[in-house]
């Protein structure tokens, strides 16, 4: 097997949380992404399912070196890039692009779609690492948006004067426009109605196809997320609770938090949600910042026990590929 | 909360701090100094004077001193006005200024708030149209034509009002009517656009959106639901807003002769009164700091989501 | 909201026969400018302080109210000897408000306390112009003895004076020839005069004192002339506005209005109680006389003599002045010497002499005055009359008056606004500030015939001789040198009630001592 | 709500005429069907508007802001052509035309002349008479003998002085109101465009340089405004003026100097808010620059709460030059301003009402149209605002 | 199920003056609910189906909202017609609601007691204790933890799902006939809305309150409802019972977008099914389908009139030419 392309390794992003008014000191933590651990084949699709709040938009931000990690390790093709100077990760980025979730929120109303997509490309050329002309800038940039099926004429325009599935193409042009490895796609989709989400989630996959992409591909919606990956990945309150590839995860779900999320995601089939027995969950997800001696599902968990009370259950590998963190799956007694 | 307000204020001591050794040195980097006079004070005379108010020392040192005083409260003697203190011109005259300031402001408030709300509810109606233009017109006249109109009309012209005074034996209370007029109506024009501007706002939101669908009525809706998210912004104004109506009722003052602390934020720099001017400058920020303190305190009040510690 | 209406509208109503509610007997009710230094006789320096201490206190010589002339006042009788150089003075047996005793030794101690360098009295310099030994002991180059003055006895008090100064007993009338009741001021310190702790020795007592907003003071029944006194009360109201001092008086809130707005002078003209006379003081510009050009007499003769006064006083300041052309304003056995009157062709004439004809290659220049309407008016008029008149670049700057003063103390100015009221009726105190050197010479004239002129002027007894000195040295200031454009001479501009009150006089030095007023 | 996508559609008249159906009326038309360039899936035309244009579409929407917009344009030409326009000098003074009341019709020799007998009449009264002495008939007679026949020179043109008109009146040295307020509307705009310009350009640095680096630099910046904001301005702008001189740069220049504080909070506020914003992020995530981020990405999009915030900020300005003014620290003579024009009227209020009127007028109605265009621009820039006046 | 009509909905118009000209939001709403019924509303964002309720409650934000047609007959009444202070009484009442966002919709600055007791006080005229009591009463029913505590806390206090438990408690304080729930579960995680929803089918039973759920998420219609309505572009292009609609989808846009949907737990094909296109812009539509750009089946005549509803089955009605009988609306052609 190859190296993976992507290598995530106990990686953590606490955010402070600040007190005081003339010397600020810190006195707890957000603790957003809690150590995970993962990795992405070239070409593959991950996907990356939890509720609101689970940690995982924190996670590719931390991923692409937004927001610098607190701990771990994040390996790009092989190279460590937690500690990489601003250059040497200038240059990473170029194989990295993020999609953002709300499409009305992450373009700049005020330039046009053409400067848009093209100061990705911009930038890059100024700074030495991209060599292209104004001119084939500017092709690109109108061969993106044709792609995406965008009319070129489109390029003068703002991005307020289109409804949210464009503006979504937009962005993904945008992302495309330096030839990323992988895209980090932040709930590309949950913005959008179910009839232009089906266009979009169809577009992405051309494209995979087309251009070799590996996609970490971020939803909150079971079914998109099924539809679109090779592997899945579970969060819960910044941990990885349970991994495996996509068939696996659905067909036999492990962790009592992915069998409860599966069986709450309601079914657009009246007979199959009538005869459905739903695990309901009681209560809500709790507040991540605290630090925690147990699971962090314990105190929701409809099978918990005292030791899950006491004890943070490593993720392990209950078959090959697929990995479960709970204690009542590595010992089914 | 208590100790999030002490802790709050004692960060802003330094604040004070820096306030204090900033104005003393601008001050003095004015030209002229408080002995200056028509007739220019002969040189043996002013080494006198200086020596009497320490001014020959160093500069530093009179700032080291200056501090010294202020920790034991004193805030030193008045140049201009040699028979007094400056403490007592802050003592005499500060709760003068306070007076007039909250009966301005309150008036400024009943009326701008009420105002705003009438607007608010019946907008885009001749109602909002007058009351908007009477705002306007609050802020676009100055202070300084809006109070000698006042007093040519109704003391010249009509006599139902003494020119100027302030709570005398003669006049009594009635001579608070035209200083109080005079300098709320700039704070009414803009508190009312303000509230006018809020009340708006929260009519759009969702949780007025509720109230209605369970049947509320109008006036319920506005003065149960409405206003007390709707005066937030007006809280937050009125802060800096209180603090300056203690300087911005010089040109009152002036006119009315009100006996208030007002007049010497301008007079006694003019004068390079030194100590009174440090003094002003002392009593504004302190009520700058404590009309932020109330203001966030009522916050506090208003808004449960805010909580500190 | 029509209950609120009604509520105001009652509210008003009740508000409605207020008219004359002020009128009091034999209460007078001034409006008094701005709020007094203080009434220690040591600190105090401005026109509003000295008509509070007319009331308050009383020197060794009081003010005439007809004529600002000296009438007696602690001092029963005098004696002149050593040729004009010391004056010996006998006092009445009175006291101060409280009963205490003021004798001979009260003069002595309280002059010595305002001379005394550590109570840096402002106006020091002022006795120190007149007695022997006062400059020395105020600038510290000798001790409390150096000063030529002493109790013979309880009830005698003499001086020796710098020399024959005829003026003096005019100058004493100023407050600081005061007194201060010291025995008050050791009890209480600085808190003595504070209502309640008050002790004064005039005509009146301090009541109520609130700063900023009135002093009011009631007669002294321990006044040695109580019986000639008749107010009930006196009530100064200090008032920093003048359009509201003015709309006082017009609404009758004050009986005596001390000014009178430029704008509204026209309408107050017309009134009864408008009272004006001629007052003793100069309005003048004042040239850098050191500075290239000005420092060419033809220049500044050019200057003066394109100004038209008389548009300046009948149109501009219109308060009745008399247009000036000399520094020291006509007096009594003075005849000024005048400068050159107004030609607009010879002041073309002199400065094409002078190397500018029709104002070329003459630098732009600026008029510094202090920012007030008035002198903005006559600095605007100056501005164009010397524009037009000679085709010079004038603009105008004006500053806020502390910085102003500086401005003109340093001399760092080409021409600036100036006015001088007398100290006391002596052309002297017109021309000494002009020696070379002197703090007040921020023009930097410099002419040692008229320093010599004066200093031998200082030395000579009253009489014609003096003031023929006087005169000469006044041709070399402002007929020979021009060094100063002097525009008019001041006018006192009072509103008060003539048929009502009685007492009340203009003089040239608009002095008018609150105990000769009456109600008629 | 409905979520009204704002495409500029050309409306179509809406055809509710019953239509004939054929066997046309029937025929799929998948394939026939493209959408071209430039209209909607209905065939309707689109036209691409910026927000720019969008925003002035909606300002065009708002009567007062527009009728505003207007009178603000006609000031602005009014003061920029001033020196072309037929109006006397505003600083020649005729002392002899002093304190003239407005009229349409009358020449200055009417009216002096009327002021002169009205006058004389007033002092007959006073002493008792009700008709004019000799000598006062003589006065009035030489009177209208120099009306009739004095002349002065102005530009090379020798005119008669008294045939002057003063539609608005004159002032105390009989200068001509009318241009007066003209060219003391040229100071206090400029006062109240300089001001808010500079001020504004130093909040927008600060401000965005701030908040988004945040942090300590962010913090100290913060606690400089709140020193800033806990000196009283007229103390500031007092000092400042003594200190460099009453020039009118200088007040420009002392103004700005004490009123960027609002802009710096208000811009940083923004840039926080920006700064999470998924499009800041979008940016740093394609490699841009920090300063790119700020001047590129943030401050563009504050520029809507940034004008608003201007045209709030112009009369405020004219209105500290006023207050400035009846202080004494205005503008020099001659040069008047509306503010100083105003203070100097108010002594004579009572007698020379139209000095007092006609500048508050011209200021007024300047600060009321400023005002509507700032709401309306502010609706117009910024429908979403919380931070409404 | 007995079939009892409560609520009759018919030819509802409302439209909103805009900058631009005038939105259609709701263009010819018809449809009935009966006693207990669940009917769901489905459609996109901008499809109407908000303003349908609002416009049914007459709390359409005007101006620049105003129903201009149509009528709603509850009770024997036209809602459309009756006056603001006889709504009121409806209001809360006989008919309440609640809404998508449950952290904008309950008053931030008020305690939840306060919000909870106005109601009681002002529909059934309790005192303030009683009410009070009445409040903890509804918020056990809900299923809030510890309710005698958490009622006097402040909204914000509450967590996402809890206070949407809130808002149905105070929508069903007085036991109202019809809940007009607008998309209630969207902003909860998935979990919670099935607790939600869980609530509302157990509750709707319990108080005997027929449901008018507005989804764009037509899984929980599926779940929940009794009969459907799909909404598109302000009206209603289907209407059907849940099962029929689901099994048998007749308007191309239902099909569409019951075919756009990844199923969970079926094996995912090469490629979803798509409508291409995008949604209309409500503002000034031609009179035609306006669905038919994004139409599969467009024909000649969907480009020139908006076809009216037709029967297609027992209770069910689709908009579409498809279904048209040719002949009828052929009657004045010539070729027939």
């Amino acid at each position: 097997m190859t190296a993976p392309l992507l290598e995530v390794n106990d990686l953590k992003l606490h955010f402070p949380i600040m007190e005081g008014v003339l010397f600020q000191k810190q006195v707890g933590s957000i603790r957003a992404v809690d150590g995970i651990s993962f990795h992405v084949n070239k070409g593959e699709t991950l996907g990356l399912v939890g509720e609101s709040g689970c940690g995982k938009s924190t996670a590719i931000r931390a991923i692409s070196m937004l927001y610098p990690p607190t701990a771990g390790q994040v390996l790009f093709e092989g190279n460590e890039i937690t500690h990489l100077s601003k250059m040497e990760l200038l240059k990473i980025r170029k194989g990295m692009q993020i999609i953002f979730q709300d499409p009305y929120a992450s373009l700049n109303p005020r330039m046009t779609v053409g400067n848009i997509i093209s100061e990705p490309m911009e930038i890059y050329s100024k700074l030495g690492m991209l060599k292209m002309s104004k001119q084939e800038i500017s092709s690109r940039v109108e061969m993106l948006l044709e792609r995406m099926g965008l009319s070129r004429f489109y390029k003068n325009r703002f991005p307020h004067e289109f409804s949210g599935g464009q503006r979504q193409r937009i962005g993904i042009a945008r992302s495309l426009a330096l030839q990323p490895k992988i895209i980090l796609a932040d709930e590309p989709v949950s913005a959008l109605d179910v009839s232009i989400q089906s266009q979009i989630l169809n577009l992405m996959k051309e494209l995979q196809g087309e251009f070799g992409l590996t996609y970490i591909f971020i939803s909150h919606d079971l079914s998109v997320i099924e539809y679109i990956s090779d592997r899945i990945a579970v969060m819960y309150l910044g941990k990885i609770v349970e991994i495996a590839d996509a068939d696996t995860l659905y067909r036999n779900p492990q962790h009592p938090y992915t069998k409860a999320l599966l069986s709450a995601a309601p079914v657009p089939d009246p007979q199959i949600e009538k005869n459905r027995q739903r695990i309901i969950l009681k209560g809500d997800v709790p507040s991540p910042d605290v630090e925690r001696k147990g699971c962090y599902f314990c105190d929701r968990c409809p099978i918990s026990s005292d030791r899950c009370f006491d004890n943070i259950p490593e993720i392990k590998a209950t078959d090959p590929e697929h990995y479960v963190a709970c204690f009542k799956c590595e010992d089914p007694s | 909360m208590g100790k999030y307000f002490i802790r709050r204020f004692l960060g802003l001591l330094p604040t004070l701090f820096v306030i204090i050794t900033i104005s003393f040195f601008m001050i003095r980097l004015a030209p002229g100094g408080p002995f200056d006079e028509e007739k220019a004070v002969p040189q043996e005379i002013l080494v006198n004077i200086e020596k009497k108010y320490h001014m020959d020392e160093p500069i530093v040192m009179q700032y080291g001193r200056y501090l010294l005083d202020i920790l034991r409260g004193d805030l030193g003697p008045s140049f201009r006005y040699p028979d007094h203190d400056v403490n007592f011109f802050i003592v005499s005259s500060l709760p003068t200024s306070l007076l007039l300031g909250s009966m301005s402001m309150g008036l400024a408030l009943f009326l701008g708030i009420g105002s705003g709300i009438l607007c608010a509810v019946r907008q885009n109606t001749w109602v909002d149209y007058f009351f908007m233009s009477i705002a306007v017109m609050g802020i676009s006249i100055p202070l300084f034509v809006i109070g000698p109109v006042l007093m040519y009309f109704f003391a010249l012209k009509m006599h139902w009002l003494p020119t100027s005074g302030w709570v005398d034996s003669r006049a009594g209370w009635i001579t608070v009517l035209m200083p109080v007029v005079t300098l709320a109506s700039y704070y009414f024009a803009y508190l009312a656009r303000l509230s006018r501007a809020s009340i708006i706002e929260t009519l759009r939101s969702d949780y007025v959106r509720t109230a209605r669908a369970k049947g509320l009525s109008g006036p319920v809706i506005m003065f149960k639901h409405v206003l007390k998210g709707a005066m937030l912004p007006v809280v937050s104004y009125l802060g800096p807003a209180f603090a300056a109506i203690m300087t911005g009722s010089v040109v009152v003052e002036q006119i009315f002769r009100v006996p208030g602390l007002g007049k010497f934020f301008v007079q006694s720099a003019f004068n390079r009164d030194y100590t009174l001017i440090m003094g002003t400058v002392i009593v504004y920020s302190i009520i700058l700091i404590i009309m932020n303190f109330i203001v966030d305190i009522v916050y506090s009040f208003l808004d449960p989501r805010i909580t500190y510690k | 909201m029509k209950k609120i209406l009604i509520a105001f509208a009652i509210f008003a109503l009740a508000l409605m026969p207020f008219g004359n509610a002020f009128a009091n007997k034999g209460e007078l009710i001034i409006t008094n400018g701005a709020e007094p230094q203080g009434l220690d006789h040591a600190q105090i320096s401005g026109v509003p302080e000295h008509r509070i201490f007319f009331s308050l206190f009383e020197g060794l010589i009081s003010a005439n109210p007809k004529d600002a002339s000296p009438l007696p006042g602690v001092a029963e009788s005098w004696t002149v000897s050593n040729g004009g150089k010391t004056y010996t003075f006998k006092l009445r047996k009175t006291t101060w408000s409280d009963g205490v005793p003021i004798t001979a030794k009260t003069f002595v101690d309280s002059w010595l306390r305002l001379l005394a360098p550590e109570t840096a009295a402002r106006y020091a310099w002022f006795p120190a112009m007149f007695i022997k030994g006062a400059e020395d002991y105020n600038s510290k180059k000798g001790m409390k003895d150096v000063v030529s003055i002493r109790a013979i006895d309880d009830y005698t008090f003499q001086m020796d004076l710098v020399g024959p100064l005829p003026y003096v007993l005019g100058a004493l009338i100023h407050y600081s020839f005061g007194i201060a009741p010291l025995h008050v001021i050791d009890k209480h310190g600085k808190d003595w005069t504070k209502p309640g702790n008050f002790v004064g020795n005039g005509p009146f007592v301090l009541e109520k004192w609130e700063p900023q907003k009135q002093l009011s003071a009631v007669p002294n029944p321990k006044y040695w002339d109580k019986d000639n006194v008749h107010l009930e009360r006196v009530v100064y109201l200090p008032t920093d506005d003048n359009n509201t001092a003015y709309n006082m008086y017009l609404n009758k809130e004050s009986d005596w209005a001390t000014v009178i707005p430029l704008d509204q002078l026209s309408e107050a003209q017309l009134s009864d109680d408008y009272q004006s006379g001629p007052y003793l003081g100069t309005y003048y510009y004042v040239i850098q006389n050191e500075k290239k050009p000005f420092d060419d007499p033809r220049v500044r003769k050019a200057l003066s003599m394109s100004i038209n006064r008389k548009h300046i006083v009948e149109k501009i300041t219109r308060k009745g002045e008399s247009p000036a052309l000399s520094m020291v304003p006509p007096m009594a056995g003075y005849t000024p010497s005048l400068g050159d009157a107004e030609n607009v062709e010879k002041a073309k004439q002199l400065l094409a002499d002078a190397g500018f004809p029709g104002g070329k290659g003459f630098p732009e220049f600026k008029i510094l005055y202090n920012t007030n309407e008035a002198h903005k008016k006559i600095a605007e008029y100056v501005q164009q009359a010397w524009n037009e008149n000679l085709g010079l670049k004038v603009t105008l700057m004006n500053q806020e008056w502390k910085t102003y003063l500086n401005t003109r103390r340093k001399g760092d100015f080409t021409v600036a606004r100036a006015g001088w009221i007398g100290d006391y009726q002596d052309p002297n105190t017109f021309l000494d500030m002009f020696v070379s050197g002197a703090g007040m010479n921020g023009g930097k004239y410099s002419n040692s015939g008229f320093d010599n002129l004066i200093k031998k002027a200082a030395s000579m007894e009253a009489g014609p001789a003096r003031m023929a000195a006087l005169q000469e040295a006044e041709k070399l200031f402002i007929t020979d040198d021009q060094s100063v454009i002097p525009i008019y001479g001041y006018t006192s501009q009072n509103m008060i009630n003539m048929n009502k009150w009685g007492g009340w006089y203009n003089n040239t030095m608009d002095w008018h001592p609150t105990k000769d007023i009456f109600m008629k | 709500m409905t979520d009204i996508t704002p495409n500029g559609i050309t409306p179509l008249p809406p055809e509710k005429k019953d239509i004939e159906f054929t066997s046309d009326s029937w025929r799929p038309i998948r394939e026939s069907r493209n959408v071209k360039e430039g209209t909607n899936e209905f065939n309707q035309a689109i036209e691409g508007i910026s927000l720019n244009q969008e925003a002035w579409r909606r300002l065009k929407k708002n009567k007062m802001a527009i009728g505003g917009l207007y009178v603000i344009i006609f000031y602005a030409l009014i003061c920029l052509s001033a020196p072309i326009l037929p109006i006397h000098s505003y600083k020649k003074i005729i002392l002899d035309h002093q304190y003239l009341p407005p009229s349409l019709t009358k020449t200055a020799g009417d009216l002096v002349y009327e002021k002169k007998e009205f006058r004389l009449k007033r002092i007959a009264q006073k002493q008792g008479r009700n008709f004019l002495n000799d000598a006062e008939k003589t006065q009035l007679a030489e009177l209208r003998r120099t009306i009739e026949t004095e002349t002065m020179v102005i530009d090379g043109k020798t005119i008669k002085t008294y045939e002057r008109q003063y539609f608005l009146g004159t002032d105390y040295h009989g200068r001509d109101m009318l241009s007066r307020i003209i060219y003391g509307g040229q100071v206090s705009i400029a006062i109240g465009l300089v001001g808010t310009f500079t001020s504004v350009l130093i909040g927008i640095i600060i401000g965005s340089i701030s908040g988004f680096l945040g942090g300590k630099i962010d913090y100290f910046v913060m606690r400089f405004v709140d020193i800033m904001y806990g000196l009283p301005y007229i103390l500031i702008v007092i000092i400042f003026m003594a200190l460099f001189g009453q020039h009118i740069l200088n007040l420009f220049f002392a103004i700005a100097l004490v009123s960027w504080l609002n802009v710096a909070r208000v811009v940083r506020g923004q840039v926080i808010s920006l700064k999470n914003s998924d499009f800041v992020e979008a940016a740093r995530s394609i490699g841009a620059s920090s300063r790119r981020i700020i001047f590129k990405h943030m401050v563009p999009n504050t520029f809507g709460i940034i004008i608003v915030f201007a045209s709030l900020e112009i009369p405020h300005f004219i209105m500290i030059e006023a207050f400035l003014s009846f202080l004494g620290l205005g503008i020099s003579a001659p040069f008047a301003s509306w503010g100083s024009l105003v203070g100097d009227a108010v002594e004579g209020m009572a007698l020379y009402p139209w000095r007092l009127f006609f500048p508050s007028l011209a200021m007024v109605i300047f600060l009321f149209s400023m005002n509507f265009l700032g709401d309306g621009l502010r609706d117009a820039l910024d429908p979403k605002s919380k931070n409404r006046l | 199920m007995k079939d009892e009509t409560i609520l009759r909905v018919k030819g509802l118009q409302t439209h909103f003056k805009t900058d631009d000209g005038i939105v259609q939001a709701v263009e010819d709403v018809s449809f009935e609910l009966a006693e207990k019924e669940t009917l769901g509303i489905v459609g996109e964002s901008g499809s109407g189906k908000s303003v349908t309720n609002l416009s049914l409650m007459k709390l359409i934000p005007s101006p620049p909202g105003k129903i201009v047609g149509g009528e709603v007959l509850f009770e024997g009444e036209d809602l459309v017609h009756v006056p603001e202070n006889q709504m009121r009484r409806i209001r809360g009442n006989k008919i309440s609601m609640i809404f998508q966002d449950p952290m904008t919709c309950l008053n931030p600055f008020l305690r939840i007691s306060t919000q909870m007791i106005e109601v009681f006080m002002l529909h059934q005229n309790m005192d303030k204790k009683r009410a009070h009591q009445e409040s903890i009463e509804m918020l056990k029913l809900v299923g809030i933890p510890k309710p005698e505590k958490r009622v006097d806390d402040y909204p914000h206090q509450f967590s996402g799902g809890m206070r949407q438990r809130v808002m149905i408690a105070m929508a069903l304080s007085c036991k109202p006939k019809i809940l007009i729930a607008d998309e209630p579960s969207t902003a909860l995680d998935v979990t919670i809305q099935a607790q939600i929803l869980e609530l509302m089918k157990e509750l709707s039973a319990k108080l005997n309150t027929a449901i008018i759920m507005i989804t764009h998420d037509l899984g929980v219609v599926a779940g929940i409802c009794d009969n459907v309505c799909v909404m598109y572009a302000g009206t209603i292009v289907e209407k059907a019972p849940t099962e029929e609609l689901y099994k048998t989808p007749k308007h191309p846009y239902t099909q569409g977008l019951l075919n756009s949907i990844p199923k969970l737990g079926k094996r995912r094909e090469d490629k979803l099914y798509s409508i291409e296109g995008q949604p209309p812009n409500l503002i000034n539509l031609p009179d035609c389908c306006s669905f038919y750009p994004r139409c599969e089946f467009a024909m000649e005549i969907c480009t020139k009139k908006m076809p009216e509803a037709i029967p297609v089955g027992e209770k069910r009605e689709v908009k579409c030419w498809l279904y048209h009988e040719k002949k009828e609306v052929f009657r004045d052609s010539p070729v027939a």
